[in-house]
């Protein structure tokens, strides 16, 4: 029951924030995010200190490094001093470096499909709460539709036919191309829950007496979304999408892991994954780093989620 | 109630329609021909252009979607490649060139793995994802809860194909401890069937519990501080039966329905989960059918698979309406 | 229940005192570090006893009950000093020995009727299972019997026992928690706020259910109440608390009459009654005696030009076609209504819970589209306000709302300059800085400081709050404000400075106001005439002397009568 | 040894001879240590996409379908060595008028799974329904060389099938034993095309339309009890089988039970470690998988189950659309740089072939070894820059279109390295197999230069290779590196003609050495090779050397 006029003003977010900094677990968690994202940042630059890039076949070009076969010949899937992480099999491209690209691909992919998600889902689910009427039945009828589609398998069936019909074939399939292609499909099933999720907010927030106080001061229908309500709906995406952020890391993994997703030559997770189940009796190292490297990231942005979520919900706190 | 049944049943028909013509539309619309795929390899432009003529596939998209849902409700007669008659009966899916058989039966014929694999996954859910969450709800802050939610944490955030290899390689390969996962029908053999499914179904059910987990931890934390939980208190009534009866009802519609939308999920196929451990399930159906073009397979996995999450979502919400009074149907 | 003499505790015989508190001590601990939420509370209540717990909102009282039952979470909860209910320390006691004394000996009627019972069970099922903890060899219909007994006896007739809590109305609900504190007879009842947000009518039927049981069971009883009405109405003793502190204790009689305290003073004289001087300063805990006010208010000119007007408002809700075709029947909030307010006039609605008060409001502000008859002001059709934003925004120049919720009219994403010059950013050019100059004298209009205006909501107070919806209302400089019950979810004290301040603008502004609420007493302090609102319909007009010394109209009269 | 697979002596010559009639008479020589009875399991991830004779077209399931379909020929196969011999027929066939009327007796005794002798109408009716729409699926050379048409359509309109135009005037059955064929063109190989599944017998009577593809009716040793599709199929000796007519086949086990829709990987650790059902079961479709190639290798036990071989007559090529890389010194720079060991390694290795320096596999008939442009494994970057030099254009960016499968995607990488070092810039266009299959290979304008195409001969011999592929005038479903040499066209019209398959055999490769391999249309990557599981208990299998999978028609079980 501390007087709070007697302190600095401050606005929910600058208490959310203090919250947060007292939160260990969350702070470490932010740390272990915030390592990744300068390592994808500055991927080229650890790999050249260390000495190795992900594109080169080492174990193909020096000899001794794999057997006839393509496994690495020293134990451990092939981790020495000059492979930290050991060699991929088949190709003898370094694991660490590919590990570290790796972090890049999914971050881009992750980011992009959030940014996109959050503007879809804030602009529909706030507009279509604020609306009602048709466009909500709508919305709602559309929102059926895309949740009860087997998102995978749309993905799965559609990443070749975009291959194939827009890509010319004397040119490579520009990774950009590849990355907009997944961005917009998780795009397009992503916005789904953010979107329902504002659409109920807003519709209780309408209820709201301080929309009928604006309304009644004459505010213009713009000024009451733009001003009134989107102020309201930050917390609940920012929650959204630190908690839907490692969803789609794990979901691109996955696509890339069933055979679609990012392809050759940009490193992979999923893709690693995929090859380490392959010669995983044999070099069980190769499928151990990615799939510890994935764990420990997505570990860490749940974390951070739940500490994001605490941190904003006033009943947490409590 | 039966006008909320119908009105529900009514929505569900346009949401599986509207989804059977994007599937529809989106397949079709691959660049890859069925065709050519049901011919041999050694057709040439004419053979193909003759058995797309037979499989109606020269046909506009739309008379051929008219083909299928008037085949999905009356059934209807499909010509093989050579132009002879194949009857299918209605609800007919389609029928697949690729697996040489209708599509209905292709997935009737891999539903008990589904099936099996979602009520094992659906049983570990419930024990390991809700009673986990019980748990550390009543004991929050302890050290019980920290380790149960690192726990569940761990099992929100791995992945199945990185799990269910490490494990496939921990438990069954270099140890023994378990038999290859597989499926052997109930019927033929219980021990082989439970033996079989175990791995999956933990590993599933683990993967899925976690979700459950947090949400009714969250959940049962929120309804702990209800008024109506301190009143029970406040008759005399014991901790734990009071939360057994009060914080758990109040607790339970935002986790049943998800577990709706999870066993609708479920039921239409564990796309990685199956893959991964080479269950031949409806989901293992679907994606081989994906990589192979088998487009009538594909549309019908995907309206099945709609079809049940459309249904669970609904009984889901039955479920709530009969644990709350409050909540009217119509 | 009439006030008794004072009765001196040492005289008292040990085994006739049922609950005993020693320096009860309660802290919370809370994410800003404890909070302490009482501290050194003493008091003695016999067997029979009632005892008046008074204090304004957050002042502890639920903390005591609540720790008298030994209900506070372990976890986070500290609690010391000692509570004994009949011979048993409360504090520090096993959870199987306060199994059986909760319910059976020690029971609590809790603070909000609706989340208190259970949505999922009959209400029959809830209070069976109350009896059946305590008389575990009781047969099925031996427990189903004594629940509907109990049922009938707090006037539920037994028909209803299947019912769920939502079906029922918020003094019925009321009523099932009392019959399931007393259904085993306990020798303690903590009440805690038994009747706030219940209608006057039903506040009375509710106290005199108690007041009933509690003479035929002997039961001790600890009311826990802000209203001093109520206290002087039904306690033998009272215990003044403020900020976990016990404030005064006394006889009723003798602390209402002679209260020690100025604080205590200022919490008997905030709540304006029927018999307070209407337009008079009201006191409040930091001006515990107002300068009277200079110059009456000169009674406005009735006859005078109408500045609003209503005539045969109809106003209905729902009844949207479903989908099979069938249509509901629609709620008919408001069924041919005719209002006059004049330039300068404070007219009071009031009018019971649902009665379509503040429906009328929302329909004169230009927020609800009316289903028929015609609203004016300032001889303007604006009957298509809600749906027509350029109408809707001429008319909020001049007509302003101040809502009855003060905590959910502010939104909490905004600063407080935004919010009140929001008003200025619609309807005038002024630059930035203007605007803020402006809001600067706004506040201090309202007793509030400038350099506030950074602020969030969430810093405020609810009187402050309030205050700044005020200050959001005046900034176009309207003609009319529509206050919806703007002191009815505040503190005594509080509603007292929101009133006062109300009075001092309606004069310096010559503002005319159209008061909704429904505590009789307050519309008698403010308001020049009169309407009273039943079932949607205007029930008796006239100005305020007519209404509340000749009442008219039957209705008018019970409600009158309902007035502790 | 001990298991009774036959000994593969010297696996670089195992063409398959032509036996004589002495060879054809039954039984089959007996596989050492075989004894009778016993159920044999197969497990295969999939299905046959067909049973019905003339819709097969598939080495393994050819193979399979030994155990209850009969032929006019067959390969019998001892000690690895395959012999091509008179099945239903006494001998491998009897040419007249230039090779242009081809004479078979049947067999005495030879018998329906419901004991009614097999007559030369049956096998009329059979040939007569690959005329028939639906048997587009199977392979067209009857109709085509029945009929003098190319064109299969085009053969078509002459004769539909029996069912829409009754009696094919071009095959004769003087009486039940005698069946003559009259041929437009002097044809050579018809011997070895009688062995495919297409020119085995149907009775009018059992043939059910498109039933008939789940369930044919037997004349082989063993006959189909219930055949679930993608599910389960179950084989019972059939009575009326008789093992002195079969000079091929052999009816060891009880039964056999085949599964499908099994994980491959799960199929085969139950094998190699005797799992369940594992002892006893084989593999005829799936391969080993790689997981388990480095575990098998290592442990002797497992890798004794391991059956190794050469996949029949596959081959696997990079070939160059030559009229995009126009220019053969690009295709010969291409040929020295490609990394044949590093593409193998990425792959898998050794096990999945032997480097090959020829077009045509070591497994066909007047197979000869020859290395026109001789190159280390690993690529000779110095070579490929010394032909790109002499290029007319110089050469800045290649496409290379290929199935995307993980392993393909490897070996892309290792070519896009290599001709990276060369200065070239490899566009890689991966694709799923349908795709792959409408864009590149049926497609007639594929805007691609390079591609793999793994492929092999309808029979053991070059006539269905070297002239389809390297004539100019066929399309280029046949024709895919679109191959132009008008010499060569020539020399193709002449070898045609050649009415004894051994010296058209000859003549074919001589071509192909001295003419065709000169011009680099494609290069030469791997003869494939192929490695299947056997359960312990299971004896008898071998990679069969034409087809190139485990045989079930030889398999028995040690115990039982
Ligand atoms: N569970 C709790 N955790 C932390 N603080 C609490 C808790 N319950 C009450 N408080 C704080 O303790 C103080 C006293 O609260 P209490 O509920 O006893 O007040 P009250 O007098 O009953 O008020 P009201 O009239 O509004 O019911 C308040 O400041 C409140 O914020
Ligand atoms: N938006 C709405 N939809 C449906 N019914 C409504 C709506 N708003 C009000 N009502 C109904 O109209 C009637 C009058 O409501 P109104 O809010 O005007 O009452 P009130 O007199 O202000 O009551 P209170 O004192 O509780 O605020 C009530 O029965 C209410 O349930
Ligand atoms: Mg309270
Ligand atoms: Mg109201």
């Amino acid at each position: 029951m501390a007087d709070v006029q007697t302190q600095k003003p401050r606005g929910p977010y600058a208490v959310a924030l203090k919250a947060f900094r007292k939160d260990r677990v969350g702070l470490a968690s932010l740390g272990v995010v915030l390592l990744f994202a300068v390592l994808a940042v500055a991927a080229p630059l650890v790999a050249r200190l260390y000495g190795r890039n992900p594109t080169e076949h080492y174990g193909q070009n020096e000899p001794g490094l794999l057997s006839a076969e393509g496994l690495p010949v020293l134990p451990n899937g092939g981790i020495s001093g000059d492979f930290w992480f050991g060699i991929e099999p088949g190709l003898g491209r370094d694991v660490f470096t590919q590990l570290l690209y790796g972090v890049r691909t999914s971050l881009t992919v992750a980011v992009a499909s959030i940014a996109l998600i959050a503007v879809i889902g804030v602009v529909l689910g706030v507009t279509v709460g604020y609306l009602s009427g048709l466009a909500d039945r709508v919305f709602t009828f559309v929102c059926n539709v895309l949740l009860a589609f087997p998102t995978l398998l749309l993905l799965l069936a559609l990443s070749p036919v975009i291959q194939t019909r827009f890509v010319s074939p004397d040119e490579n399939e520009p990774a950009w191309m590849q990355f907009t292609v997944l961005v917009l499909v998780f795009a397009a099933f992503g916005w789904v829950p953010l979107a329902m999720m504002l659409r109920t907010t807003v519709r209780s927030l309408r209820e709201r007496e301080f929309i009928d106080a604006a309304r009644a001061v004459g505010a213009s229908r713009r000024h009451i979304v733009l001003r009134e309500l989107l102020p309201n709906v930050w917390a609940p995406v920012l929650v959204h999408i630190t908690i839907a952020l490692p969803g789609i890391v794990t979901a691109e993994a996955a696509l890339s892991f069933l055979g679609v997703g990012i392809s050759e030559p940009i490193p992979d997770w999923g893709r690693m994954i995929a090859r380490g189940a392959e010669v995983f009796y044999d070099d069980p190292t190769y499928m151990f780093f990615p799939g510890v490297t994935i764990l420990v990231f997505v570990v860490a942005f749940n974390l951070l989620g739940d500490s994001v979520r605490d941190a904003l919900d006033p009943r947490t706190r409590r | 109630m039966l006008t909320y049944l119908i009105r529900r049943g009514l929505q569900a028909a346009v949401v599986l329609l509207a989804i059977s013509a994007t599937a529809f539309a989106l397949f079709y619309a691959a660049p890859s021909d069925p065709a050519t795929i049901a011919c041999g390899p050694k057709c040439d432009a004419t053979q193909i252009a003759a058995v797309r003529h037979s499989m109606g596939l020269d046909q506009p998209i739309l008379t051929q979607y008219g083909d299928y849902l008037r085949g999905l409700l009356a059934g209807r007669t499909i010509s093989d490649v050579d132009g002879s008659a194949i009857a299918c009966h209605a609800p007919c899916l389609g029928y697949s060139y690729t697996l040489h058989e209708p599509v209905l039966s292709a997935i009737t014929s891999r539903f008990p793995v589904t099936l099996s694999l979602a009520g094992g996954a659906l049983a570990v859910i419930l024990v390991l994802g809700i009673g986990v969450g019980f748990v550390s709800a009543l004991r929050r802050g302890s050290a019980s809860d920290r380790v149960l939610s690192g726990f569940t944490l761990i099992g929100a955030s791995v992945q199945i194909y990185f799990l269910g290899y490490a494990l496939q390689y921990l438990l069954v390969y270099s140890t023994g401890w378990l038999p290859l996962p597989g499926y052997t029908p109930p019927g033929e053999d219980p021990a082989a069937w439970a033996a079989g499914l175990l791995l999956p179904c933990l590993v599933l059910g683990f993967v899925n519990a976690a979700v459950f987990a947090r949400l009714s931890r969250a959940q049962l934390l929120e309804v702990m501080h209800e008024g109506y939980v301190r009143t029970a208190r406040g008759k005399g009534l014991g901790v734990l039966r009071t939360h057994l009866k009060y914080t758990a009802r109040g607790a339970a519609g935002p986790v049943v329905q998800l577990l709706g939308l999870e066993v609708g999920a479920l039921l239409g196929g564990a796309f990685i989960t199956e893959t991964v451990f080479g269950l031949s399930g409806v989901g293992k159906l679907a994606v081989d059918a994906v990589t192979q073009n088998d487009l009538p397979t594909v549309v019908g996995t995907v309206l099945i698979a709609a079809f049940f999450v459309v249904v669970f979502v609904a009984v889901a919400d039955l479920v709530v309406a009969w644990l709350d009074p409050r909540v009217r149907l119509a | 229940m009439t006030p008794q003499q004072d009765t001196v505790p040492a005289v008292r015989e040990r085994q006739d005192t049922v609950l005993s508190v020693r320096d009860l001590t309660v802290s919370f601990t809370g994410a800003r570090g404890p909070v302490t939420a009482a501290e050194g509370i003493s008091f003695d209540l016999a067997r029979g006893e009632v005892l008046g717990l008074v204090g304004e909102s957050g002042s502890g009282k639920s903390t005591v009950g609540l720790a008298a039952m030994g209900l506070h979470d372990p976890s986070r909860t500290t609690v010391s000093g000692t509570v004994e209910v009949v011979g048993t320390d409360v504090v520090g006691a096993a959870e199987a020995e306060l199994k059986a004394l909760r319910g059976a000996r020690i029971a609590m009627v809790f603070q909000d009727a609706l989340a208190s019972l259970s949505p999922f069970h009959t209400v029959a099922d809830q209070l069976g299972e109350a009896y059946r903890l305590h008389h575990k060899d009781a047969s099925r219909d031996r427990v189903r019997a004594r629940a509907l007994e109990m049922l009938e006896r707090v006037g539920i007739a037994g028909a209803r026992a299947r019912d769920y809590p939502h079906q029922f109305s918020g003094g019925m609900r009321q009523r099932v928690m009392i019959a399931m504190a007393l259904i085993n007879h306990p020798d303690v009842l903590i009440a805690d706020e038994p009747t706030t947000a219940l209608d006057a009518r039903v506040q009375r039927q509710v106290l005199d259910l108690l007041a009933e049981l509690q003479r035929e069971f002997g039961t001790a009883v600890v009311l826990v109440t802000h209203d001093v009405d109520m206290v002087a109405a039904a306690t033998d003793r009272m215990l003044v608390m403020r900020e976990g502190h016990m404030v005064e204790t006394g006889p009723t009689h003798r602390v209402l009459t002679a209260p020690d305290h100025p604080y205590t003073r200022a919490l008997i004289g905030a709540a304006p009654s029927l018999k307070t001087v209407p337009g008079s300063r009201l006191p409040t805990v930091d001006v515990p005696e107002p300068k009277s006010r200079t110059t009456a208010r000169a009674r406005p000119d009735e006859a005078g030009p109408s500045l609003a007007e209503v005539s045969d408002l109809r106003v209905e809700f729902g009844g949207r076609r479903t989908l099979l075709g069938r249509r509901r029947e629609p709620t008919r909030a408001v069924r041919g209504v005719s209002l006059r307010l004049a330039e300068g006039e404070t007219l009071g609605l009031v009018g019971e819970s649902g009665s379509g008060k503040s429906t009328t409001a929302r329909v004169l502000a230009g927020l609800q589209r009316p289903s028929g008859g015609t609203v004016r002001f300032d001889g303007r059709d604006i009957a298509r306000a809600a749906d027509d934003t350029a109408l809707r925004r001429e008319l909020s120049r001049e007509v302003q709302l101040v809502f009855q919720d003060p905590y959910a009219s502010l939104n909490p994403r905004r600063t407080v300059e935004e919010i009140v010059t929001t008003p200025l950013r619609v309807h005038t050019d002024m630059s930035r800085r203007e605007r803020r100059d402006r809001a600067a004298e706004l506040l201090t209009q309202v007793g509030l400081s400038a350099d506030q205006l950074p602020r969030y909501p969430h810093e405020f107070s609810g009187g402050q709050r309030q205050r700044i919806g005020i200050a959001r209302a005046l900034a176009p400089r309207p003609r009319l404000i529509i206050a919806d019950e703007p002191v009815s979810a505040l503190d005594v004290s509080v509603q007292a400075q929101v009133l006062n301040l109300l009075m001092d603008l309606r004069d310096e502004l010559g503002l005319s106001l159209l008061f909704v609420s429904h505590d009789l007493a307050v519309v008698r302090h403010l308001c020049d005439r009169v309407a009273v609102l039943h079932h949607g319909e205007i029930v008796e007009t006239g100005t305020r002397d007519d209404v509340f010394e000749r009442p008219q109209e039957a209705y008018t009269k019970e409600l009158l009568a309902a007035r502790l | 040894k001990g298991d009774g697979a036959p000994s593969v002596a010297d696996e670089a010559n195992l063409t398959a001879g032509i036996g004589t009639a002495k060879d054809s008479a039954g039984p089959a020589p007996a596989v050492e240590g075989a004894r009778r009875g016993g159920t044999v399991h197969v497990a295969n991830l999939r299905d046959s996409s067909h049973l019905d004779p003339q819709k097969i077209y598939a080495g393994e399931t050819y193979n399979t379908s030994l155990l209850w379909g009969r032929q006019l020929t067959q390969y019998q196969v001892v000690d690895g060595k395959p012999k091509l011999v008179g099945d239903l027929a006494t001998d491998t066939g009897k040419p007249s008028d230039g090779s242009r009327t081809w004479t078979y007796r049947l067999k005495d005794g030879i018998a329906w799974e419901d004991g009614k002798p097999i007559t030369s109408k049956h096998v009329k009716y059979g040939i007569e329904r690959t005329f028939a729409p639906g048997f587009e699926l199977g392979p067209p050379y009857w109709p085509q060389w029945l009929t003098g048409k190319q064109d299969l359509a085009k053969a078509r309109t002459v004769y539909g099938g029996p069912k829409k135009d009754g009696d094919f005037k071009g095959i004769e059955t003087p009486d039940d034993k005698t069946i003559v064929f009259h041929f437009a063109e002097p044809q050579s190989d018809v011997p070895f095309m009688a062995a495919q599944s297409s020119s085995s017998p149907v009775r009018p009577d059992k043939d059910t339309g498109t039933k008939y593809d789940l369930k044919p009716f037997a004349t082989g040793p063993y006959r189909i009890v219930e055949h679930r599709q993608n599910q389960s199929m179950t084989l019972e000796r059939n009575p009326h089988w008789k093992a002195a007519t079969d000079p091929i086949r052999h009816q060891y086990a009880d039964k056999f039970e085949f599964t499908f829709e099994k994980k491959e990987l799960n199929t085969a650790q139950e094998i190699l470690n005797g799992r369940g059902e594992g002892a006893n079961t084989v593999t005829t479709k799936n391969e080993l998988p790689p997981e388990l190639y480095g575990e098998a290798t290592r442990d002797p036990k497992k890798k004794q189950l391991v059956v190794d071989g050469r996949r029949g007559a596959f081959t696997y090529h990079l070939v160059a659309r030559n009229d995009r890389v126009a220019d053969p010194e690009v295709r010969k720079a291409i040929h020295y740089l490609f990394p044949r060991q590093q593409a193998r390694q990425a792959l898998g290795g050794p096990r999945v072939g032997d480097i090959a320096t020829t077009y045509s596999s070591p497994a066909i008939v007047g197979y000869e070894k020859y290395d026109l442009y001789p190159v280390a494994p690993t690529g000779d970057i110095k070579k490929a820059k010394e032909h790109l030099a002499k290029a007319e254009k110089p050469v800045k960016s290649l496409s290379y279109a290929y199935e995307s499968t993980a392993a393909n995607d490897r070996m892309a990488q290792v070519l896009v390295e290599a001709f990276a070092k060369a200065g070239i810039t490899l566009v890689t266009k991966p694709m799923p197999l349908p795709a792959f299959t409408n864009e590149v290979a049926r497609n007639a304008d594929p805007k691609y230069d390079l591609w793999m195409s793994g492929s092999s001969v309808d029979w053991p011999t070059p006539a269905t290779g070297v002239p389809y592929r390297f004539d100019s005038r066929r399309d280029s479903l046949d024709n895919d590196p679109r191959y132009k040499n008008p010499a060569v066209d020539k020399e193709l019209d002449r070898i045609a003609k050649i009415g004894d398959a051994e010296k058209k055999a000859e003549a074919l490769i001589t071509l192909e050495k001295d003419k065709i391999m000169k011009d680099v249309p494609l290069v030469p990557f791997l003869h494939q090779r192929v490695q299947q599981a056997r359960g312990a208990n299971v004896g008898g299998a071998f990679i069969h050397p034409i087809y190139g999978t485990i045989s079930p028609a030889w398999l028995y079980l040690k115990k039982s």
